[in-house]
């Protein structure tokens, strides 16, 4: 038991790692990761469209794993590793998929396009040989409202498809 | 909607969380996945006082077979249940509920702990819990105690978890080969709330269907274990295709409106489910 | 959304009348209701906390007694606000009726919600009203096995 | 006005980008979050607005105490509604074509009383949205509660209360319209169908909310507004006349919009107070709508009640027509379209596609304590196909025809044109019956049927709906301009080549990730003869764009495209005669191909594009002294011989009923249209298939549900359902292509095509696979609960 335990009210120092940048900033107990990322950091790539984890629009990576940022504190992401849309494009990490979206058109007003990329990451890393049906349900938590999807899946059933090839040989 | 304003403690360990618990009484709420809870803070529709954050407690991670039991840690997400080869091998109806559980990135964050907790009428892992008759493991100034599934859960969004304890973990009676389990529900989009969902498991050693449990969610203010309907059926058994009216259900089940079904349609819906269930078994 | 029963209590339609119009019993029945105070006759102003679910916000409310007929007929009228969460209203009327063994209360109740609370709860309406109805009359009967 | 039909030379250039599906380039910063919305802009000084809204649908104010909320930490201000309407004119959302419709005036926030649940009543400018939040919960109104008119149907009663004073009644417009002898008509048709189809509000649910950055400099007395939104002029003209400023000193910019459909292109009271704020405290204001003030306040739509009839001869022949149409559209008609069309586009469209000689509709527009109701992605079309495509399918089950032979009776045939129909839309050049075929074999309609009727046999009940449809495109001033909106039906390119040969281009029209900004490039590319990548397209900026009308009713392409195209004409033969002069050669011998001068004859490269420009630009005094190169070049375009450009197409639905559970699963969705030429045929058919899921969507899920208190009762995302990767199936387009003759292009427009006809072709689809148990539904969103009620299993 301990009487010592912190309790942290207002601004607290927070020092992680995004997009590979160790960062340190001062914030509120109460201001969320999606937050965080766009008014501490500039990193405006994700989209705040719903702030109840429903849309899709604020996806990261936190340890490696897509999360909805509006329902995670930045402080919880203090000590952790952040990767957002921008990190992943320029590390090259969605090359494949984003090629395979510009070609399909598998966007149009691109708001959700980040959530659905990292969404569509995992997706593939977990599940390498995902049908149609699999990669539908894998998005099922992804709004966009401009596609219909279907652009989306087939996007994403070539990038499946052509890392399958890659493997192969 | 941005939260208000809160404090926030984040203990490492069980001993400092329940330090702050007996601290801070009722002014506290813990935030484990935080998958419900963030989203009414965003909406300003919860005002705690202060967070407490028990994401950094190693200890409440974790899955492990324990005295015949399968113990799965409170803050264990789902998405490590939903892939996790001892779940299927002796939870199997985890894995089958898994994937109908919100989405990826959500299943991610959330955990076992806060989904039992935070007892939402209409999830699907309180009544899974029923099913298996699991029990709740939670920790309090004097000890661990223990509470079985039926009990745990007692009213809409209320469980015998007191202000002062921690749900550390759950603990589920092992699967064996005689077992069989179902699960159904009936969501008008994949990853919603069901408008009705059933957790079945039953007994097949005999040439009797045996510990038939029926647990239905999204039925009531809690889980329901339809205890007659089960027996009846048990008793009919193995003429149960021809003979099975279920018109007991309407008395065990008590549900309410809501925007995407009536009272009467989740009765109706609740019994399909159930005749559903048992032709998966019987075919 | 409107809910109605009816329960037996092992009292008089006058001892119920009684504790239906005591403030301090009012105040144990009403659930959530952590401060009642007396405003005049008829009107009480009370705090509620409301917790169900991911809902936890507190209502500056005002109690309205109406006794319609007394000691059988017997009106609760419940309004309140909750800052930019919106509004909450209930009433339960209450009939009372002499039975062998006590009382047959008979009760119909509405409650209407409103704004943020209305948008955002709507899902859980009826399973919230079902369980305030519920704690209400849980806890009228608490109160007469206590006496 | 003379036919552009001869002159289709775009069509038949070298190196042409038209037809072509050419990724978007612009689409490549979205890919990597890099984008340019609105709520990602941050300026010095800048304040965030939290609105405080009714929790009421219809209250009086009785005071507003903002004492302690002006006192909390950073808080700038706090303001009322009545204290900002002494900074701003009121609009009023009426038009003078809609003849008779009234509405009261209207503030940017809410002066006396409340009249919808959500609209808002007091302002705080905060340093940051958490802050104002903070403050906005101590604000103390006093209400007093007054009667809620929430249903439609009892709106209009004697007993009802008038919500507004100034008004005589509930009634914002009617209109009645009636050509043929239709109760003749009916009395001799062998078939007489009825049916109520209620049509439930939904709404857009952009993914990025409603989004607005005001900037008010004071030292200059100039605006700049950058706003998510689909009209940038429109918005201008609004901006300055409400606040008493020349329009000149009003800049709107829009870059990137995260969705629109309709939803961004009417005047917000919210965001007009966002601006009026800058304007009052000189300093720059932001207002993002968060998602649950976005299902308060974005516009719903398609709140519709019809009573209907078809006759039909014997032989399948509709012999009349004849509805009664509902629709309630909230406290206020909108400003400035007004939210009558979709009712007047009903009464205009219903049975469009069919020869119709006997026709009667009338329509009635009420007010009610809602929230705002106005046009979104295809007003009144869905409405519109959901009476006439329901009715037919009821007239062939009763006559026992096949649904694809009764519209085949009816559609006017394809040699019919140019005609008009019976209440007067003049359709230039229609193919109903080739798309009809066309959709046929797509589907293998055949095999399908056969499909059915095995999978019936062993329980499993699907069912195939058809829906025709047309659509209105490339609005002319006949839309909004005659009724006295200063709104743009004409749209303007303007083309400048630079000293390196390459063209920048200006378009009115904006980009909300339909394709704009490619499609204009590949016009503007192909008409002068370079290459896209030498093509730079800049919309949504009133500052430097032509005046245009943005981006509404399908119109970007046919219109600001055929700008685009004869821009480009002549862009390229005012380069070419100074090319001739270069070469010292007839400028009518030379084109350019590929950003190069070539012989016309030949296609011999003699020069390229930047030696032109080079020699314009730096080395003019070698041209004769009587020579100007003219590098800039601005064209406009507006549809002067038709009213509209009537597209058509035909969708169709296969699906599968639980009939246990009353839950769809949607298998397959196949479209035919015919929008004329096709630009980028991948931009249309995604075009087609977004509009497809937003008509399927309100098909099955989407509802704004209120109840009798005017309270929305589902306004999350979690309540409000939109139909997700996986409710959809994959859906199939395919085009038939008839050019429309106003313009050299032939380009009609295709966005909302695929709304208008999606959520009868389901409908129709349900209603064949419950044919086994004589059960039908005709109210939508198709619930489950619906079907239920329908197949008996529960009781209504």
């Amino acid at each position: 038991m301990s009487d010592s335990l912190a309790v942290l009210k207002g601004d607290n120092n927070i020092s992680l790692t995004v997009n590979g940048e160790s960062i340190s900033e001062r914030v509120p107990v109460r201001r969320n990761l999606a937050d965080f990322l766009r008014l501490d950091l500039g990193l405006t790539g994700t989209h705040v469209g719903c702030e109840h984890g429903v849309c899709g629009a604020c996806t990261v990576r936190l340890d490696d794993k897509i999360v909805r940022s509006c329902l995670i504190l930045a402080i919880q992401a203090d000590g952790k590793r952040v990767d957002t849309i921008e990190g992943l494009s320029d590390d090259g990490h969605l090359e494949d998929l984003q090629a395979a979206f510009h070609a399909r058109n598998g966007l149009q007003c691109g708001f959700c396009t980040p959530g659905i990329l990292l969404t569509a990451a995992e997706l593939i890393e977990t599940h390498p040989d995902a049908d149609r049906e699999k990669i539908r349900e894998f998005l099922s938590g992804n709004y966009c409202r401009c596609t219909g999807y279907h652009a989306i899946v087939d996007a994403i059933e070539s990038v499946v498809h052509s890392r399958q090839k890659k493997r192969a040989i | 909607m941005k939260a208000a304003a809160f404090n926030y403690m984040q203990p490492k360990t069980v001993d400092e969380a329940l330090g702050c618990l007996e601290q801070l009484g009722s002014d506290a709420t813990i935030l484990a996945g935080g998958q419900s809870l963030m989203a009414s803070l965003n909406m300003r529709l919860s005002n705690p006082a202060v967070l407490i954050d028990i994401n950094a407690i190693d200890e409440l991670n974790g899955i492990s077979v324990v005295e015949g039991r399968l113990r799965i840690g409170a803050m264990t997400r789902l998405a490590e249940l939903e892939y996790s080869p001892l779940v299927s091998q002796h939870a199997p109806l985890i894995t089958m509920v898994m994937p109908h559980i919100a989405h990826p990135a959500i299943r991610n964050r959330g955990t076992i702990g806060g989904s039992i907790a935070f007892a939402d009428p209409a999830a699907e892992l309180p009544a899974c819990l029923v099913a298996l008759n699991g029990q709740v493991v939670a920790q309090g100034p004097n000890g661990e105690r223990r509470i079985v599934a039926t009990e745990f859960f007692q009213d809409l969004f209320e469980t015998a978890l007191t202000d002062n304890e921690l749900l550390t973990a759950i603990e589920i009676p092992m699967a064996n080969e005689n077992q069989r389990f179902g699960f159904r529900e009936l969501a008008r989009r994949h990853g919603d709330y069901a408008m009705v969902g059933l957790c079945a498991s039953s007994d097949w050693s005999s040439d009797n269907l045996t510990e038939l449990r029926l647990a239905y969610f999204n039925v009531g203010p809690r889980p329901v274990l339809a205890e007659q309907t089960a027996s009846d059926i048990c008793r009919i058994w193995p003429q149960v295709r021809n003979e099975m009216s279920l018109d007991q259900l309407e008395s065990e089940l008590d549900p309410a409106d809501d925007l995407n079904a009536s009272s009467a349609m989740r009765v109706h819906l609740a019994k399909v489910l159930t005749r559903r269930v048992i032709e998966e078994w019987l075919s | 959304m409107e809910l109605s029963g009816e329960i037996e209590l092992e009292a008089t339609p006058d001892e119920i009348w009684h504790v239906l119009n005591d403030p301090v019993a009012l105040q144990r029945c009403i659930p959530g209701c952590t401060a009642l105070e007396k405003r005049d006759t008829n009107t009480f102003l009370a705090t509620i906390q409301i917790k169900i679910g991911p809902v936890n916000t507190q209502f500056s409310t005002v109690l309205t007694v109406i006794p319609v007929a007394p000691p059988t007929h017997y009106s609760l009228t419940g309004e309140g606000q909750s800052g930019i969460s919106g509004f909450a209203k209930g009433t339960v009327n209450i009939e009372l009726k002499a039975n062998a063994t006590g009382t047959v209360l008979g009760y119909t109740s509405q409650v209407r919600i409103g704004g943020k609370v209305a948008q955002v709860g709507s899902r859980l309406l009826t399973a919230t009203a079902k369980k305030w109805v519920r704690q209400f009359f849980d806890s009228l009967e608490t109160v007469f096995n206590e006496n | 006005m003379s036919s552009h039909s001869e002159n289709r030379w775009v069509l038949d250039r070298p190196n042409s980008y038209i037809g072509r599906s050419v990724p978007r380039p612009n689409a490549k910063r979205l890919l990597e979050g890099r984008g340019h919305f609105v709520d990602d802009i941050v300026l010095p000084r800048m304040l965030n607005v939290v609105f405080v809204r009714s929790p009421y649908a219809h209250a009086r104010i009785l005071s507003i105490d903002t004492t302690a909320a002006q006192s909390y930490p950073g808080i700038v201000a706090v303001v009322t509604g009545a204290q900002l309407a002494e900074r701003h004119e009121p609009w009023v959302g009426v038009l003078k074509h809609l003849q008779g419709i009234v509405s009261p005036p209207q503030y940017a926030m809410a002066v006396e009383k409340a009249c919808w649940q959500g609209e808002a009543v007091v302002a705080i400018l905060a340093k940051t949205r958490a802050e104002g939040e903070d403050a906005a919960e101590s604000v103390q109104i006093r209400w007093q509660e007054l009667p809620v008119v929430a249903d439609a149907k009892t709106a209009l009663d004697p007993d009802t209360p008038v919500i507004h004073d100034s008004l005589e009644n509930n009634l914002c417009w009617e209109r009645n319209f009636a050509a043929g002898d239709v109760d003749q008509a009916f009395e001799t048709a062998a078939v007489v169908v009825e049916e109520t189809f209620d049509i439930g509000r939904h709404t857009g649910v952009t993914v990025e909310p409603r989004s607005i950055v005001a900037d008010y400099q004071p030292g200059e007395g100039k605006l700049t507004v950058y706003q998510s939104t689909q009209a940038p002029h429109m918005m201008q003209n609004v901006f300055a006349k409400h606040l008493g400023m020349n329009e000149g000193d009003v800049r709107v910019v829009t870059k990137d919009v995260g969705g629109s459909f309709g939803i961004k292109v009417h005047v917000y009271a919210d965001e007009f107070a966002a601006v009026a704020l800058s304007k009052m405290f000189q300093r720059p204001v932001k207002f993002i709508a968060d998602r649950l003030e976005s299902f308060v306040t974005d516009i719903h739509a398609r709140e519709h009640l019809v009573k209907a009839r078809m006759g039909v001869s014997k032989d399948g022949k509709i012999q009349a027509l004849e509805f009664d149409d509902l629709t309630g559209i909230g406290p206020y008609s909108m400003y400035p379209r007004t939210s009558g069309i979709e009712a007047n586009q009903i009464v205009n469209l219903t049975g469009g596609a069919y020869r119709i000689e006997n026709y009667k509709a009338a329509t009635k527009v009420v007010f009610q304590n809602k929230n705002v109701m106005c046009q979104y992605r295809a007003v009144g079309h869905p409405v519109a196909c959901l009476i006439a495509e329901g009715l037919i399918d009821e007239a062939a089950r009763q006559l026992q025809m096949d649904p694809v032979d009764i519209r085949r009776t009816n559609l006017y045939p394809d040699d019919s044109y140019p005609c008009k129909s019976i209440t007067g839309m003049a359709f230039e050049n229609l193919s109903h019956i080739q798309s009809l075929d066309k959709l046929i074999d797509m589907m293998d309609y055949d095999s399908l049927r056969q499909e059915q009727s095995e999978l019936r046999k062993q329980g499993i009940y699907r069912g195939i709906g058809l829906a025709t449809f047309i659509e209105v495109t490339n609005p002319s001033p006949m839309f909004y301009g005659v009724g006295g909106a200063a709104i743009s039906a004409q749209d303007g390119c303007t083309l400048r080549l630079d000293a390196k040969g390459n063209v920048f281009c200006a378009t009115g029209v904006t980009e909300q990730g339909q394709g704009t900004e490619t499609v204009i490039a590949q016009i503007v590319a192909t008409s002068v003869g370079v290459a896209m990548e030498n093509v730079r397209v800049i919309t949504g900026d009133t500052e430097v764009t032509p005046y245009g009308g943005g981006t509404w009713a399908s119109r970007g392409c046919g219109i600001a495209g055929e700008a685009a195209g004869q821009a480009g004409r002549v862009l390229r033969e005012n380069i070419l005669d100074v090319a001739g002069v270069i070469l010292q050669t007839e400028s009518t011998a030379l084109d350019i191909q590929n950003g190069n001068i070539v012989d016309g004859a030949d296609g011999d490269v003699l020069t390229t594009l930047e030696e032109v420009a080079r020699v314009a630009y730096y080395r003019p005094d070698t041209f004769p002294e009587d020579f100007q190169s003219e590098l800039v070049v601005t064209r406009h375009y507006v549809p002067r011989d038709y009213p509209f450009a009537f597209t058509n197409g035909i969708q169709a639905s296969y699906l599968e009923v639980d009939n246990e559970t009353g839950l769809i699963k949607l298998l397959k969705h196949w479209c035919v249209e015919d929008c004329g030429t096709i630009i980028n045929p991948q931009l249309v058919d995604e075009q087609i298939r977004g509009g497809i899921v937003q008509g399927l969507g309100a098909a099955l899920f989407e509802h704004c549900i209120y109840d009798a208190e005017g309270q929305l009762q589902n306004g999350t995302m979690a309540d409000y359902l939109v139909p997700m990767a996986t409710e959809l199936p994959d859906i199939d387009c395919a085009h038939v292509v008839s050019m429309t003759r106003s313009s050299e292009l032939g380009a009609k427009g295709a966005g909302e095509a695929g709304t208008a006809g999606a959520p009868a072709a389901v409908m129709n689809a349900l209603n064949d696979a419950l044919t086994p148990f004589n059960a039908r539904v005709t109210a939508v969103p198709l619930t489950p609960q619906k079907i239920l009620e329908a197949l008996g299993t529960l009781s209504p």
